[in-house]
């Protein structure tokens, strides 16, 4: 079939599903999330034809004017097309079984047919206008998205989100008329054709803009603070949706931007790439990992791995622009890679947390535990994104960290010394990542899923519906898969990568991940055979020495006094107040104890502890920018006094300076 | 032979914990248990029933199995005698070091399922410790990797066999604080406690019985002889067989000896001589360590040694 | 052709007069509706007949080309949309004692005098017979803010307020308006000396600073009218205090019109004086309306001055597009012109339905829109994102188009101050319908539900097809401007003489 | 030639006049004599009006002279009149402004107009003074209005202005067709009958004609 006509086909297949979703009919619920399925897998071909089958790009509605819509594809689209399919496709079937008994099904269907489209249209447009167009509907239908259930709370946050988001745009804005007016195009083609006349010093303008911009949409520290805000307030489907793809979108627009159209760079470029991209990484999941609430954990560690990605694009292009063509595209390559695997597991672990607050009714992981017995496959499937999240072999999150590790340390090779430092040190800042990201979903998943539950809800928790274990399958199996045969993988990403590095290398042969330049390899498929066979071994020569031995069940130890009570257990606070205390440089931790007496100072009747951390930007940043706009604003509002006589002064006075000035 | 020299590590680690022991008893004045006490523990174990706790889930059960296997399969990875190791090829130093990650990303879970207070002590503590080991560690090996252009283990080992440059001797300093701290010893850890405010790693396994335990402290000797192994192929390679000929491994395997019992003694000398830390002055000692391995990967780049 | 022309004049007179007379207060609304939509079928050929070509009678008394076609065309299309509206609107207040027969045969016929003074302006030749017609506007839209039919003082102040202010503006523009014609006469002499078209005709022999002198008056003068910063003040009182139908008229078109006669002098006035003295003028006040207007909405509490106070903005957009001219930045100009008329009357509409529900024009007292009003709550929705600039919303497109103007004449700090500005719009505009539109019902409400909504009868049916009828268009022309209204603004354009 | 002259001395004298009657309103407080002051400065206007009328000859212009005694001469005086006795006003509050230093400002505003009106802008035309007079007085009258605080003090201001307005398209343009004439002045008409109208709704809704009651809305 044509790529047209797929594309028609799939577009007309989104508008009907969000039409229908309208019909107020609950057997119908079903069908707008069938037609998202079969509407992502229309795409996914799509994306195919784009990528691995032939690399080339199409021009589907082609622009009479200006302001016309116009789709266009190439590789860079294919991949980030193929991206979405594989979510939207899961979170499709995931809904069927979410929205089942959802209050909100209908419109939650319309916006989220809308969304998933409009993702489509931002990857594909051919010019400013359309992006624009699709960038904004983007972010409209997850604002209504978020803020579903119209309670004043989400409605704030969702305010929040839309304002920071309309900033961006607004950055957005003006970085394409910068490059309309020195190009005189308005489509990316005509803009990359025309590049070349453009001075550095408006080149440069552009990638800050661009940086600021798509930023705020993929959430880098400091624009970040939407996030936080937006995801826990909506619900699981959209919130998967939202971190998996929306984010990279942000991602995208910088690519398509600072690496397809403004093409090469100074030096200094990648290297505020990395560092904003280590930044964002740290304080990412440093924040998120003191966070007791599932999604608002989540959804730092979506900040985290955008932090990783930039890593990626960071190193790629200061490799570019150092020459290093084989590196950039190494670096790119592990960039993109990880965007897909990101948008995997994320997807998984907000669906996963989705089922829990659905069971549970809560997102706080205080109130939760001992959930894997009573959701095993949930857990299972959460268990595989958060192994998958911290980058353990042999899951995909390995995969992709390890080609970026690469990347960084061949940084060495590049000729200036700053490039030769600061590789590694994005190196040191990646290890540290994993190591907190590690630990935070130990207590993700170990405060959520193991020990005793903490609350009769938890206690009374079930496995959830069939449709939405079966959406996290699709997105959990392949995790593993592209962790242990990453070639697929690449496949959809080396077109992008070369179109825009010039350069690729082959990195998977015969089941081995490896980097020509340095003849390191890893291959996963490798370890897990070795696991397995050393499991086998080991189980046989325990059955030898040790014969068949059996189990005894107990309470768990508590040094010997019984009655140990779920309350007893290690509080999601406590594991992590090692950290609090560590870094109390970063989070500025305020705690107040209050004691309460019988007879001072030795009966103690109450001790209330409450502790909190200061939220640095939002205290030192935003809250004093909006609190100076409020001033000025109530000072300006004295204009406006209701004295007829002031009016008219204003009349006679304007006149005035207008005689004595324009004439 | 060089595709069974990770057997070399399997069952040789509890000797090497044997003899630390041993010579840490030895200074302390003690005659103190014989080398292949650890052997007897294990099988001790391995014969006797498990009390598993009601609480926990799956997770607890295939923990011990996940943690052997990881280790064991990093074990694998790192060539011993021989740089003509096969099986190296499944993977370099940051796989190593990841594989040893997941082993831990499941013992902290399995300490966290029996929900009591000790294991979630046991495992936040566990994994506060890696938060400030992981980077440090990273970073030194960085710097060997940098300087052998690879980060495969084999590649580093023949590369430069005995390139004792200042960069080097930072890496190496940093690295000897990382497997103190990996391997919980003091002054980070206290292996022979089971006092609860002090448990870090003992704190996690305290539930485990039977053939678990079994598997869980086999596990840990290995993770310990895994890194020595490292840090000899890493540091001082020198003597590491390069051919599969029998005389050149038998003078391989005795130098290997020698270095891991040499690392050995050191560690049962600091253990012996130094008092362990409270865990919040930790981050001193490990972010000291952290500053050397930067000064050594600076200084590397510098100096270009 | 002569008696289409006339009929445009006579038939909204008739139907004042008709409505007046008739004492049923349920048929006086569809008589009016029925008298606007005669109109709009007499209209239709003079329009048509228009935007092709110059159609003049009368010796060039009235004179028509495309620009009053188009504006002509939505004088009519939006007295249509507000007789439609008016009719549940005033059952409403009508059955909620808010006024009495008297008063609604009033209220229709006021808004007929006040339709004619419009189709009057749009179709003057003459400069004097043009401002004749917006000094009439601002006497009957008066009565009907003040007077109309709810006697309540805030209303009185609004329409004194008003009423003095454009009194005193539209001095200032007779003013300008006899020294334009000083100039002609001193070119041509006094025959035909205020024709448009003649003045059009030999615009570069005028005496510049004459035409200069001219134009301050008149924009300072007309200004007034339109709502431009610094001279806007009226607009927020009369805009919040008029009958809903009578805002969206006031503000989907008064403004227009009165901004149609700056348009009628900038394209005079430019030929002599050059482009850059009436460019900068407009850009200084467009950009000072959009700013103060950002401003004002961000701290605004009162939905129906908040809803003023983006008629500010956006008339300040419109003239920042003429003033940075060119084909493209007036070609936006005219194209917000409809997009505005559009939106922002759908936001009257749908407030007055609010302010009928919930009694109270506050923001925080109301709550729950979307809960309660479904469809309601939607609409307001559409428009407001589309007044505060948002894709896929048609004024994001005009919005875009002046944008573009500004980049291509490389005004950058125009742009860059737009942009800030409209951000800040947006902030206002959300916060304060998202306040409004979510939430349940009660929660926080003082002043709740004082009035059922009026009998769901034919006048519900028409003002719910209206509005929705509306939110169509606006959505429709975020994605694509149809062939024929590019044509007619393309044409309007021309006839602006925008080089 | 020589009754050109003549003419003109005379021109200026009565439009001095008008300027010096809108220069009065600084200086007076009761509501009586604006509109006396009102009554005049119409009165002058017409006969300016009628003086040009019998140089220039030309029968439109009689009859300008002779609307503008009928409606600003007479009707809107009586109006005024009416409308004051039922409002029962007699004297301005306080204005914002001291009377002298108003008096002052108006100097300074007949200034800043002749220096703003370039010199031979308006070479032709009978006078050369009589435009920058009107400026001023249109410009006076609104300052009048800007420091006043009632009603219908305003409304009078408002009048001036048209005045001055009048003055000045008489100046410019020897008068307007006569149907433009008349429309224009219909309008003004209405206007102030349409004033006249809300002064009293303001007396009944705020129980004052004091400006400063009509400061609700704002913000």
């Amino acid at each position: 079939m044509e790529t047209e006509q797929l594309l028609h086909f799939g577009i007309s297949l989104f508008a009907v599903g969000a039409l229908s979703a309208l019909v107020p009919v609950k057997t119908f619920r079903i069908v707008p999330y069938l037609l998202s399925l079969i509407g992502s897998l229309f795409f996914l071909s799509l994306g195919l034809i784009l990528t691995v089958i032939t690399p080339a790009s199409y021009q589907a509605l082609p622009a009479s004017s200006i302001f016309e819509f116009s789709l266009r594809g190439d590789a860079l689209a294919g991949f980030f097309v193929i991206t979405i399919s594989l979510v939207a496709s899961a979170v499709s079937v995931y809904s069927i079984g979410f929205t089942r008994n959802y209050v909100y099904a209908g419109l939650s269907g319309f916006f989220t047919n809308i969304l998933i489209l409009s993702l489509y249209s931002v990857v594909l447009s051919a010019n400013l206008f359309t992006f624009l167009i699709s960038w904004e509907t983007m972010a409209i239908a997850s604002y209504f998205l978020i803020t579903l259930d119209r309670s004043d709370e989400t409605s704030r946050a969702g305010l929040f989100y839309a304002v920071m988001t309309h900033i961006g745009t607004a950055f957005i804005i003006a970085l394409f008329f910068i490059l309309y007016r020195f190009t005189n195009r308005m489509d990316f083609e005509g803009m990359k054709a025309g590049i070349a006349s453009m001075p550095t010093a408006v080149k440069t303008v552009v990638f800050i803009f661009a940086l600021i911009g798509f930023g705020t949409k993929a959430g880098i520290v400091p624009l970040h603070t939407w996030i936080p805000r937006a995801y826990p307030v909506a619900p699981p489907h959209i919130a998967a949706l939202m971190s998996g793809l929306m984010i990279k979108m942000g991602i995208y627009g910088f690519l398509r931007i600072s690496f397809d159209v403004l093409g090469q760079g100074p030096e200094w470029w990648g290297i505020t790439v990395i560092s904003v991209g280590a930044v964002s990484a740290l304080l990412g999941i440093l924040y998120g990992l003191i966070e007791n609430d599932l999604k608002v954990f989540l959804a730092y560690s979506s900040v985290e791995n955008v932090g990783i990605i930039l890593l990626g694009i960071g190193a790629s292009m200061m490799f570019k622009s150092n020459g290093l063509a084989t590196l950039s595209s190494l670096a790119l390559t592990a960039a993109l890679f990880h965007v897909l695997n990101h948008a995997l597991f994320k997807g998984v672990l907000f669906l996963g947390a989705g089922s829990v607050i659905h069971t549970t009714g809560s997102g706080n992981m205080e109130h939760m535990g001992g959930l894997l017995k009573r959701m095993p496959v949930t857990g299972l499937f959460f268990l595989a994104g958060a192994l998958s999240i911290c980058a353990l072999p042999p899951f995909n999150g390995f995969a992709s960290e390890w080609l970026t590790y690469q990347a960084l340390l061949l940084g060495y090779q590049s000729p200036s010394v700053t490039a030769k430092i600061v590789s590694p040190l994005g190196g040191a800042a990646l290890a540290l990542t994993g190591a907190l990201a590690a630990a935070g979903f130990v207590k993700a998943f170990g405060i959520t899923f193991l020990g005793a539950p903490r609350t009769a809800e938890s206690r009374d928790a079930g496995e959830v519906p069939l449709p939405m274990v079966v959406g996290m399958a699709f997105l959990a199996i392949p995790c593993l898969l592209f962790g242990l045969f990453p070639g697929p993988a690449l496949s959809f990403l080396m077109p992008a990568v070369y179109a825009m590095t010039g350069a690729s290398t082959t990195l998977e042969q015969h089941g081995m991940l490896g980097v020509g330049q340095t003849s390191a390899a890893v291959s996963p498929i490798g370890m897990l055979a070795t696991m397995a066979a050393m499991m086998i071994a080991v189980m046989l020569f325990i059955r030898m020495k040790g014969g068949v031995r059996k189990t005894v069940y107990g309470d768990s130890w508590g040094c010997g006094t019984p009655g140990l009570t779920p309350r007893m257990q290690y509080t999601a606070t406590a594991f992590t107040k090692p950290l609090r205390i560590i870094y109390k440089r970063i989070y500025l931790p305020r705690r107040d104890i209050k004691v309460q007496y019988l007879l001072k100072p030795f009966f103690v009747k109450s001790i209330h502890y409450g502790s909190e951390i200061t939220p640095f930007f939002e205290r030192y940043v935003y809250e004093p920018a909006t609190r100076f706009i409020q001033a000025v604003a109530s000072k300006v509002k004295l204009l406006q006094s209701g004295s007829l006589n002031l009016y008219l002064g204003y009349i006679l006075i304007t006149l005035i300076l207008l005689l004595i000035f324009a004439t | 032979m060089g595709y069974l020299q990770f057997l070399i590590i399997i069952l040789f680690s509890p000797l090497v914990n044997g003899v630390i022991k041993k010579v840490k008893a030895y200074m302390q004045g003690r005659i103190g248990p014989g080398v292949l006490q650890p052997y007897y523990d294990l099988l001790r174990l391995l014969k006797k029933d498990m009390v598993v706790s009601t609480e926990t889930s799956w997770i607890f059960k295939a923990t011990p199995y996940i943690v052997f296997t990881a280790t064991a399969t990093a074990a694998v990875i790192v060539p011993v005698v021989s740089t003509a190791s096969p099986f190296s090829m499944m993977g370099d130093v940051i796989a190593l070091i990841y594989m040893l990650a997941l082993a831990r990303f499941f013992m902290a879970l399995g300490g966290l399922d029996a929900g009591t207070g000790f294991g979630g002590e046991g495992s936040s503590r566990e994994m506060t410790v890696a938060i400030l080991v992981e980077p440090m560690m990273m970073l030194a090996l960085f710097t060997a990797a940098i300087s052998a252009g690879s980060t495969d283990i084999v590649r580093i080992a023949t590369v430069h066999p005995a390139a004792f440059s200042p960069s080097h001797l930072l890496a190496l300093t940093a690295f000897i604080v990382a497997i103190v701290a990996e391997t919980g010893r003091v002054p980070v850890d206290n292996p022979d406690t089971h006092l609860e405010l002090t448990m870090i790693h003992e704190g996690m396994i305290l539930e485990y019985s039977g053939r678990y335990l079994a598997l869980m402290e086999w596990a840990h000797y290995m993770k310990q002889m895994i890194l020595f192994t490292l840090a000899i192929d890493i540091f001082f390679p020198l003597g590491i067989a390069q051919s599969g000929n029998p005389a050149v491994l038998a003078t391989a395997v005795a130098v290997y000896v020698a270095k891991v019992t040499g690392i050995a003694l050191l560690m049962a000398l600091v253990e012996s001589t130094r008092a362990k830390m409270r865990f919040f002055q930790l981050p001193s000692l490990l972010g000291g360590a952290f500053v050397l391995a930067f000064l050594s990967l600076v200084t590397h780049i510098m100096m270009g040694k | 052709m002569r008696v289409y022309v006339l009929s445009i004049l006579i038939i909204p007179l008739f139907t004042a007069v008709v409505c007046y007379n008739i004492r049923k207060p349920r048929i006086v609304g569809y008589v009016s509706l029925g008298g606007t939509a005669a109109l709009a079928v007499a209209a239709f050929p003079t329009i048509a007949a228009s935007l092709s070509g110059t159609v003049s009678t009368l010796d060039d008394t009235f004179s028509m080309d495309a620009l009053s076609g188009y504006i002509m065309a939505l004088v009519i299309f939006l007295s249509l949309a507000s007789a439609a509206y008016s009719i549940s609107y005033l059952e409403h207040e009508y059955d909620a004692g808010l006024t009495n027969v008297r008063g609604v045969r009033t209220y229709y016929g006021l808004l007929h005098l006040f339709i004619f003074t419009m189709l009057l302006v749009t179709m003057a030749n003459n400069l004097a017979i043009m401002w004749i017609g917006i000094e009439a506007t601002t006497i009957v839209s008066a009565l009907l803010i003040g007077l109309g039919f709810h006697k309540r003082p805030l209303a009185v102040e609004a329409a004194w307020k008003y009423i003095i202010l454009c009194s005193v503006g539209i001095t200032f523009a007779l003013l300008g308006t006899f020294i334009a014609y000083y100039a002609s006469t001193a070119v041509i002499g006094t025959e035909g000396a205020l024709n448009w078209t003649i003045l059009r005709g030999m615009a570069s022999r005028l005496n510049p600073e004459t035409m200069k002198l001219a134009f301050i008056f008149v924009l300072v003068g007309y200004g007034t009218k339109a709502g431009l910063a610094p001279v806007h003040n009226w607009l927020p009182d009369a805009h919040s205090q008029a009958p809903s139908p009578i805002s969206a008229l006031l503000s989907g078109i008064l403004l227009n019109t009165a901004f149609y006669g700056i348009m009628r002098f900038v394209s005079i006035v430019e030929p002599s004086t050059g482009s850059d003295f009436t460019g900068h003028l407009l850009i200084f006040f467009g950009l000072i309306s959009v700013g103060i207007s950002a401003i004002f909405i961000l701290v605004q509490e009162n939905y129906k001055r908040l809803l003023a106070y983006s008629s500010i903005e956006h008339m300040g957009i419109i003239s920042l597009g003429i003033g940075i001219g060119g084909p493209v930045g007036v070609y936006g100009a005219l194209l917000h012109i409809l997009n505005h008329a559009l939106s922002k009357p759908l936001m009257f509409f749908a407030s007055g339905k609010i302010q009928s529900r919930f009694g109270t024009t506050n923001i925080a007292n109301v709550n729950g829109v979307l809960s309660s009003m479904p469809l309601l709550g939607t609409l307001t929705f559409i428009g407001a994102l589309s007044l505060s600039g948002t894709p896929p919303f048609n004024i994001f497109v005009s919005e875009l188009t002046v944008l573009k103007a500004g980049v291509d004449s490389g005004l950058w700090p125009v742009v860059v101050l737009f942009l800030i500005f409209v951000v800040i719009v947006f902030y206002g505009m959300l916060s304060g319908f998202g306040k409004m539109l979510f939430g349940r019902l009660g929660d926080g409400t003082v002043a709740q539900a004082v009035h059922r909504p009026g009998r769901s009868g034919a006048g519900e049916w028409l003002a719910n097809t209206v509005m929705i009828f509306m939110a169509m268009a606006v959505i429709a022309l975020g994605f694509k401007v149809p062939a024929v209204i590019d044509e007619t603004i393309r044409t309007c354009v021309q006839v602006l003489g925008a080089k | 030639m020589k009754s050109w002259i003549e003419a003109f001395s005379i021109i200026d004298f009565i439009s001095v006049g008008i300027l010096l009657t809108a220069v009065t309103l600084n200086a007076f407080k009761s509501i009586e004599s604006y509109v006396k002051a009102y009554t005049i400065n119409s009165w002058l206007l017409a006969s300016l009006v009628a003086v040009v009328a019998v140089l220039v000859g030309e029968t439109h212009l009689y009859i300008a002279a002779l609307l503008t005694l009928a409606t600003k001469g007479i009707i809107i005086p009586l109006f005024l009149r009416r409308i004051v006795r039922r409002m029962r006003v007699t004297h301005e509050i306080q204005p914002y402004i001291s009377n002298s230093l108003s008096l002052a400002i108006s100097g300074i505003l007949v200034a800043v107009v002749y220096a703003s009106l370039k010199e031979g802008i308006f070479i032709t035309g009978f006078s050369k003074d009589v435009l920058q007079i009107s400026i001023a007085v249109i410009l006076i009258s609104l300052f009048v209005m800007i420091t006043r605080k009632m009603a219908l003090t305003q409304a009078i201001g408002l009048l001036f202005m048209e005045n001055g307005l009048f003055l000045a398209g008489f100046s410019l343009t020897f008068g307007m067709p006569t149907m433009i004439e008349l429309g224009v002045l219909f309008d003004m008409l209405m206007g102030v009958i349409i004033l006249g109208i809300f002064a009293i709704q303001i007396k009944r809704a705020f129980a004052s004609t004091d400006l400063d009651k009509l400061t609700v809305l704002k913000g």
